[in-house]
């Protein structure tokens, strides 16, 4: 029974470590300003692997979100710093920053729809659809701003578009927005993923399909759903990056893809879908933001910590495996 | 009797909708954008109008070295002669406002940039200075040589870069437009301007781009 | 049950992730110089970030030296950490010239000054000293070196950096600026092969077989430029003009032996070195005695001359 | 030396399952040149047994001996080696690859390393010459029809020279022509000493092709005979427990109004072989209706049709009146429409999930407070289900794999159940459940009938069905062959009526 706690609490278990080892080893790691830093870095990965839990819960992956937020950031970068160009009526419509927001985050939804719709109608491997899509985005971004940054996203205020740099660099209660954005987006996940009948169907989806639908679930229609979440938390990465920026840079986001996966892996939940908690995600972004944090104060070397954040992903998933062998012993066992 | 506060009400609300229009439109091109603003400020032409005559030429023209003077020092001692006479910019180049009077020697049209060689007293026949007449101009020697223009007073090198190709465009247009190449050979001609001091150069005072060149009328 | 314990053990996490909150860091022993640069698996930046370091080292400074793989959001990340370990100075190459404003904005607010290196960014007052590789210089040199090879007509084509660069721009615009003047050239295929030695190859392959009669081919930085001669030679197009920017080892190195005709080098050493003393005089006189905005100009690498540089820099 | 008798024994072999003990202390013996039918219902333990004496699965005790000495089979290639062969009910080629590099899959001709195509097509050539079915050894295992497949499995076998040879169910997909083939080919083997092991629910072609007669029922070794000495009652008596033709009817019942009416379903396989022909009958409220038939007859595609899995199906479904057609599965559930599936690991629960969480999946709306789902409520329903049905778990917040195979089952039930289900479709409901559960699941059936609700059991078990159908229609070949009110449906009228030939016989009427 003692195993059988390790092993649920092992992500927590390695936070704890890491935490421990880089406080022992750097004055710096323990303090108030290089928390918030840090957790300000985890927000980014977290709001993406909790989208990117949904999408894996329900037996899927979603290889596109790294471009879905340099598209979003791409076009909320637009419109503010250029505007909407209506060539035809000679006119350029700026938009007020609330309505870009909205007009982004709806264009990640878009993308995380068209895989949705790729994957539960076409029947295309969610792999291969987000691969796809994953390119799609990526040209789609270079293409808007032809290879180019939109800089000075500021705004101005006769346009009304001021304010978009808050969510990057606004505070509340002396904590960083994109902070509270990750609680929120988090207790949100917790919440849809435990306490709604979609949460509870993304879980039969992914642990068993075919029993899922034999049950009235329709799995179509949650699959959609998954990416739409998925397309949506991405988008708001993308703002929140564009806006501590300043900037908006097609490339952003790139490999962004593989850190949130590695958080949802080292969360516990499991790729074949159905297993898994956003609160064990959360803590997965910990544990990668504080790899990394960490091993920079520490001055490793760069080569050296991408090879331990390789060792880690591994590790994790060692310890799942074993976790899973343990309680199907378990569960035989109950059965005598 | 609640008529009238009610179509006020109406009236009110729909004002303030109206002023919740979530967007602002403005012309396409118009000076109201920001964007245009921008590109007005980096405007090169306007920054080369403002500089050209009021700072520029009088800068080559007062301080501009005499060519003799130059290529005795540059024989003596080339870096000493640099230190002496140019603006090093930035480490890397060396740039030299110099003036003069000799005869053309010979045009070269072979490449684009076309040059005219110049031998200055005393005569001894091979060219002593060689002189961009276009119609390609080539290098910053104007923009670099004077210490007017200086890189810190643009956003980046591209907006640098564009200050010293219009620089060089107004001396086409103003100082090399009014010349017919073919005329200038066997001239003799008064000459000033900026160029690059390099080693091992041929002739030893090579590229000059001219903000006066004039054939002297013989006498 | 479960739940309980774990939320504990989250909740003592927390506690002694906090519990440090009060007591500020100990200012360290020596002080640090943060060196960030784009990647350290090319060899141009892998200079910057050695010379750097090695001159800091010799001055007394600590330092540190993280890559942001031209990623604005992980260089963002990295200044913030360097805020953290209350960096003395940092040391820049940046990952774009809109996108790291807000990073050195950062840095200055934090009271730590910045030094840019080799890029600059768009905007002036942030950092203390800008010292920029001058692309443009580079581009226009290299420009006319290979007008000079071509003779100033014939048939080229030109690969572009990666599109999202502002060196790629920067360098095609230089590129254009002098080449669009000559009527005698013809630009017959222009494509982006983001810097990649790989990518350049197939590109080229693909475009001779449309283009045999092709006369030179201009590249936006060395890596690309060997792609295309390695690519010419399979095709047995040795005589094609290949020239390349950044003035790498191995350009030099295919320079000497006849493949790629001429590069400019940019001085990467110089500059990182030029940067580090002119931090250590800020920090310690409170001024580098030079303006912020620094341009470096590159140099041309032809056969003549190729024997006398080494590794980014002037034997 | 002496020869030993048998060439393969299985001694007091036992093979324990999760949840039930599929073979119980069978010994079985095969002598060489002989053809022995093992006959069984299905889940009697023929497959296993076929499965341990080809190295497939390991037997939890008991031991097997080859030419008279012990030893263990680690590997289907472990068997392949010692010549034992078997081809499977279901076909096993692989699809993407041509015939001739199906029959050497594994075993490839080889020059230096290289597979020597040109030999191997030349083999094939001959082996399917030799089966009388001149194949070209060059076209895709995957192109074929579904009898020529079965031809490479089995010339799959002989090219491998086998000196046992194991046969489950090979003629299921075969035209008559080509089962006189087999035949012939089973007699030339006979003859060059191959022992076979013959497994069939045609019990005529059994009775002509087999030396001796082995049956099997609930995993024990019940009856062996030659064949000779046997008849087809005779059969079915050892298979069912009890002599044939005696009826055990459950008490008759008063239904009531129709509720449940299909109207000539049918549905094609994606090849377009048919699986059901225009199957059509009705369901009342209160009556257990039940569906026999073998395996391949079409029971479970017809559950499925009902349940809206294919919509790609002809005819109609109507629910009191209301016909169903257009409607999706989660549709039909709302309507009042519930399946426990027959492949419970495969379609009936989520391993992943609680039990509380396998439970209320169907019925999620009922527990929605404002936006939420209340825990609380969750928690009533499902352990007031789990004491209607006497569902033994440790809690249930435990996952559902703690559970034994008969309660798991009645989690599946009970998720249909809190659905409030009109009519409730069982497929195979009993399948791989221990003997109390199976009386426990059989009263539960009677009970909701009881209750009102019209029930649907699809089974191939004969005691089952007579154990709960007031009502029985039989299917073959995916038609119904005899609509039989349960006092006329004796064993011996069942089997009849569900032999592959009783299909047959609709097809030429």
């Amino acid at each position: 029974m003692i195993l059988d706690y390790l092993f649920r609490l092992r992500a927590l278990i390695v936070l704890a470590v890491l935490v421990i080892t880089f406080t022992a080893l750097s004055p710096a790691f323990l303090t108030a300003g290089n928390l918030t830093i840090l957790v300000k870095h985890v927000a980014i990965n977290a709001i993406l692997a909790v989208g990117m839990t949904f999408v894996i819960l329900s037996g899927g992956i979603d290889l596109s979100v790294g471009s879905i937020a340099g598209l979003s950031g791409i076009i909320a970068g637009g419109l503010i710093h250029s505007g909407l160009v209506l060539h035809p009526l000679g006119v350029i419509v700026y938009f007020h920053t609330w309505l870009v927001v909205a007009i982004a985050l709806a264009a990640g939804a878009a993308v995380g729809a068209a895989n949705g719709l790729l994957i539960s109608q076409l029947r295309v491997a969610p792999f291969i659809a987000t691969l796809g899509s994953m390119y799609v985005a990526r040209g789609a971004a270079l293409l808007t701003s032809n290879g180019a940054t939109f800089p000075n996203l500021s705004g101005s205020p006769e346009l009304g578009n001021t304010g978009f740099l808050l969510l990057g660099s606004g505070t509340y209660l002396g904590i960083p927005l994109p902070i509270w954005l990750m609680l929120a987006i988090a207790a949100a996940g917790v919440f849809v993923a435990v306490r709604t009948p979609f949460g509870r169907r993304i879980y039969a989806v992914g642990g068993n399909e075919k029993a899922a639908e034999l049950s009235g679930v329709r799995v179509a229609r949650i699959k959609f759903w998954a990416y739409v979440i998925s397309g949506a938390c991405a988008a708001l990465v993308g703002l929140v990056i564009a806006a501590q920026l300043g900037a908006a840079h097609p490339a952003t986001g790139e490999t962004f893809e593989l850190n949130a996966i590695a958080a949802v892996v080292l969360g516990g939940t499991s790729l074949m879908g159905g297993r898994g908690s956003v609160g064990g995600t959360i803590i997965g972004a910990f544990v990668i933001g504080v790899l990394a944090d960490g091993l920079i104060l520490l001055g490793v070397s760069e080569f050296w910590q991408i090879v331990i954040k390789g060792l880690v992903i591994v590790l994790a998933v060692i310890l799942d495996q074993m976790q899973q062998r343990y309680a199907l012993r378990a569960a035989a066992a109950l059965r005598r | 009797m609640n008529r009238t506060p009610r179509a006020v009400a109406v009236l009110g609300l729909m004002l303030v909708l109206a002023s919740c229009v979530p967007w602002t439109v403005r012309p396409i091109g118009g000076d109201a954008t920001p964007a245009a603003a921008a590109v007005a400020s980096s405007d090169p032409v306007a920054y080369v109008d403002s500089i050209w005559s009021s700072r520029l030429l009088p800068a080559v023209l007062n301080t501009a070295v005499d060519a003799r003077e130059l290529l005795t020092a540059l024989a003596a001692s080339p870096s000493a002669a640099r230190q002496r006479y140019c603006l090093h910019y930035s480490g890397s180049g060396a740039y030299c406002v110099v003036k003069g009077e000799g005869i053309v020697t010979s045009i070269d049209n072979r490449s684009r940039v076309g040059l005219a060689f110049v031998d200055i007293a005393p005569f001894d026949g091979r060219p002593d200075v060689s002189i961009q007449i276009g119609p390609v101009l080539s290098g910053n020697a104007l923009r670099d040589a004077t210490g007017i223009v200086r890189f810190s007073d643009f956003v980046n090198q591209l907006q640098f870069a564009d200050a010293g190709n219009e620089i060089n465009n107004r001396v086409l247009k103003s100082v090399l437009a009014p010349l017919d190449p073919k005329r200038l050979k066997g001239q003799t001609v008064s000459f000033a301007g900026a160029l690059p001091a390099t080693d091992h150069a041929d002739p030893p005072l090579a590229g000059l781009v001219p903000v006066l060149l004039t054939i002297k009328e013989r006498r | 049950m479960k739940l309980r314990i774990s939320a504990a053990l989250t909740a003592a996490l927390f506690a002694l992730m906090l519990s440090a909150c009060g007591s500020g860091p100990q200012p360290p022993a020596k002080k640090l110089i943060a060196v960030i640069t784009p990647s350290n698996d090319n060899p141009f930046f892998k200079a910057e970030a050695e010379t750097a370091t090695t001159r800091a080292r010799e001055l007394g400074y600590e330092v540190t030296v993280n890559s942001h793989d031209d990623d604005a959001h992980k260089q963002d990340q990295l200044i913030d950490v360097a805020i953290a370990n209350r960096a003395a100075a940092i040391i820049l190459d940046n990952a774009g010239a809109d996108a790291s404003v807000a990073a050195v904005s950062k840095a200055k607010a934090a009271g730590i000054p910045s030094f840019l290196i080799d890029r600059e960014i768009n905007s002036n007052g942030i950092a203390v000293s800008q010292i920029v590789s001058n692309n443009y210089q580079g581009a226009t040199l290299a420009a006319q070196e290979f007008l000079r090879l071509m003779g100033e007509k014939g048939d080229y084509v030109e690969l572009v950096g990666r599109e999202s660069d502002t060196n790629a721009g920067i360098r095609t615009r230089g590129f254009h600026d002098v080449l669009d003047k000559y009527d005698g050239l013809k630009l017959v295929s222009r494509q982006s092969a983001n810097w990649s030695q790989s990518e350049a190859f197939q590109k080229v392959e693909t475009i001779i077989q449309g283009n045999r009669n092709i006369k030179g081919i201009i590249a936006g930085n060395d890596t690309m430029a060997l792609g295309a001669v390695a690519a010419l030679k399979n095709a047995g197009l040795e005589s094609v003009i290949v020239v390349g920017f950044d003035g790498s080892p191995d350009a030099i190195a295919s320079i000497k032996s006849g493949g790629i005709k001429a590069t400019v080098l940019q001085p990467a050493a110089t500059i990182a070195r030029l940067a580090v003393d002119q931090a250590h005089k800020f920090l310690t006189t409170g001024s580098t005695g030079a303006p912020e905005k620094q341009s470096i100009d590159c140099e041309l690498v032809t056969p003549a001359n190729a024997g006398q540089f080494g590794l980014f820099g002037r034997k | 030396m002496k020869e030993p008798e048998f060439i393969i024994e299985a001694r007091n072999v036992s093979r324990q399952y999760p949840g039930t003990l599929a073979l119980d202390g069978v010994s079985f013996a095969l002598r060489p040149g002989t053809v022995t039918a093992l006959i069984g219902e299905n889940g009697a333990g023929k497959s296993t047994l076929v499965r341990i004496l080809a190295g497939i699965e390991r037997p939890t005790s008991g031991s097997l001996v080859l030419d008279g000495e012990t030893m263990t089979l680690n590997s289907v290639r472990d068997a392949d080696v010692r010549g034992i062969g078997i081809i499977h009910q279901e076909l096993n080629l692989c699809p993407n690859l041509s015939v001739a590099e199906n029959i050497f899959l594994a075993r490839e001709i080889t020059v230096r390393g290289v597979v020597d195509k040109r030999r191997q097509l030349q083999q094939a050539r001959e082996l399917l010459a030799r089966l009388e079915h001149p194949i070209d050894p060059s076209a895709l295992a995957g192109d074929l029809p579904l009898g020529q497949q079965q031809i490479v499995e089995i010339a799959k076998a002989l090219s491998r020279n086998v000196r046992v040879l194991m046969m489950d169910e090979p003629t299921s997909a075969l035209s008559a022509s080509e089962i006189a083939i087999l035949f012939r080919i089973i007699g030339d083997l006979k003859s060059r000493g191959v022992a076979i092991v013959y497994i069939s629910h045609r019990l005529e072609e059994l009775l002509e092709i087999a030396d001796s007669v082995s049956v099997l029922r609930d995993g024990r070794m019940v009856a062996e005979a030659a064949a000779c000495e046997v008849d087809t009652n005779w059969i079915v008596e050892k298979m069912t427990g009890r002599p044939a033709g005696q009826a055990q009817a459950p008490e008759a019942r008063d239904t009531g109004n129709q509720i449940l009416r299909l109207d000539s379903l049918s549905l094609n396989a994606a090849g377009g072989r048919p699986l059901l022909r225009g199957v059509s009958f009705d369901v009342r409220a209160g009556e257990v209706v039940g569906i026999y038939g073998l395996m391949g007859a079409g029971r479970t595609e017809l559950l499925e049709c009902i349940m809206g899995l294919h919509p790609e199906a002809a005819g109609s479904v109507y629910l009191e009146s209301r016909p169903l057609d257009g409607m999706d599965t989660p549709g039909r559930i709302a309507a009042g429409l519930a399946m426990v599936p027959e492949d419970r690991q495969a379609s009936g629960i989520i391993q992943s999930m609680t039990v509380r969480a396998n439970m209320t999946l169907s019925s999620l709306g009922r527990y929605v407070r404002t936006a939420w789902l209340s825990l609380a409520a969750e928690d009533r329903a499902a352990s007031a289900m789990s004491t209607e049905l006497r569902i033994k778990c440790p809690g249930l917040r435990y996952s559902i794999a703690s559970l034994s195979g008969g309660n798991q089952q009645k989690v599946v039930m009970a998720k249909c159940l809190l659905t409030n289900p009109r009519v409730l479709l069982l497929d195979e409901p009993t399948r791989g459940v221990d003997v109390g559960a199976k009386r426990e699941i059989h009263a539960i059936v009677r009970r909701l009938a009881a209750s009102g609700m019209g029930v649907i059991l699809a089974s191939s078990e004969l005691d089952e069905i007579r154990a709960t159908a007031g009502r029985i229609v039989v299917m073959s070949r995916g038609a119904v062959t005899a609509i039989l009110p349960a006092a006329e449906a004796t064993a011996e009228a069942l089997v009849v009526a569900a032999s592959p030939s009783a299909g047959e016989r609709r097809d030429a009427a």
